[in-house]
């Protein structure tokens, strides 16, 4: 399990290639990567988070995707600070046996991420700045869990 | 005495990230109500307490949960990440 | 659109690196990526596929993703040939604006070159070698889409 | 004239990947059973047809479908990638 909160950009090439190596019971990973898109003329995103919840949260809910699943691996990298359109924010990967497993747990820890570990963004834009509203959807999405 | 922190548009409001409270409150709505009473920028921070989340020594809780033991209570939005 | 059916062993790393790049509406990347697992005692996989039709198939699988889900981008690598435990067989990638889109069509997209992409695997063991026989579960896949 | 093409354990038990095969068969089943005809070795291939799947002109395909202009007729047990 590997957790990553950091300000620094990080490429998903090298991130994978390394990723579930030494374990020989992998048949499937699953790589989610989320990317500031510049909608409505977004110029920059300013991410806050809580130094310690954070970490303490993304640990929880790796952990539970970890044993729910019986992943081989399974990492997330979330920034924080300044971002700006085409950057990637965050990525997770989970492996594990089966593709159904990969695939399902991937979704989980993105659905959780959304919603329960306390990341906040900031969006600036022509018309100002403005902070992102939770969507419901987002919290209705952690039903299916 | 509890750390009280303040996150995204909380922050803003109140005006700085974290403070020190001297506080007697049972639950986090008494301490809720206690800092109202104390400025204007309070009430505009705490006006609407369902657009709210808090944590207790970093673990998401309820306004009517007991602060009884805990260090560290911290105010924010409902989060965003992903 | 990227299909590549290829002998070659590939990185996931390079190919994700250079993925969507250049389309500046994407929020959302997905990756999957399958590998030969060692159950068994398997000592070698060899992949054997139908020149012509595999690329026409994978094409029409893709292109019906494209559609469906609105995707950006859509990457399939696929190897043939002789394979060894944790070797990477195969790759999709997806690209679009939101994550519940990319996360559907890879696994539409996993589900059709499971049954409908002209691949056949044999498997080499301690026992013996032995053609994989397709299973129901994979067949019933492709029903919910 | 017709390019007949085998894959998999189908390709193993008729011993030869391809061959060209003068027919006036009207269906997938007709050449079948012309090719069952034949020798051992095709009825072994062929013995279970519901273990099967037929590829015409790289198309997916059915026993009954006709052969009116096809060129290409491959034949395979279910496929097994990803």
């Amino acid at each position: 399990m590997d957790i990553r909160v950091q300000t620094e950009p990080f490429s998903v090439g090298d991130v994978l290639d390394g990723f579930g190596k030494g374990s020989h019971d992998i048949g499937a990973v699953v790589s989610f990567t989320g990317i500031v898109r510049d909608t409505g003329g977004l110029t920059r995103m300013v991410i806050e988070h809580y130094p310690g919840m954070t970490e303490r949260a993304i640990n929880e809910i790796a952990s539970e995707a970890m044993e729910r699943w019986s992943l081989a691996d399974c990492l997330v990298i979330h920034r924080h600070g300044t971002l700006v359109p085409g950057d990637q924010i965050m990525m997770v990967a989970t492996a594990s046996r089966h593709r159904a497993a990969a695939f399902e747990a991937a979704e989980f820890l993105m659905d959780y991420l959304k919603s329960r570990a306390p990341f906040w963004k900031k969006e600036f834009g022509p018309d100002g700045a403005e902070w992102v509203a939770a969507k419901d959807e987002d919290e209705d999405a952690l039903s299916r869990w | 005495m509890i750390d009280v922190m303040y996150f995204a548009w909380v922050r803003e409001r109140i005006g700085e990230p974290r403070e020190a409270v001297e506080t007697q409150a049972a639950t986090v709505v008494d301490l809720v109500e206690e800092l109202k009473a104390r400025e204007p920028r309070y009430e505009a921070a705490f006006a609407d307490l369902s657009a709210l989340r808090v944590a207790l020594d970093q673990e998401l809780s309820d306004f009517d949960a007991p602060l009884d033991g805990v260090r560290e209570v911290a105010f924010f939005p409902p989060m965003t990440g992903g």
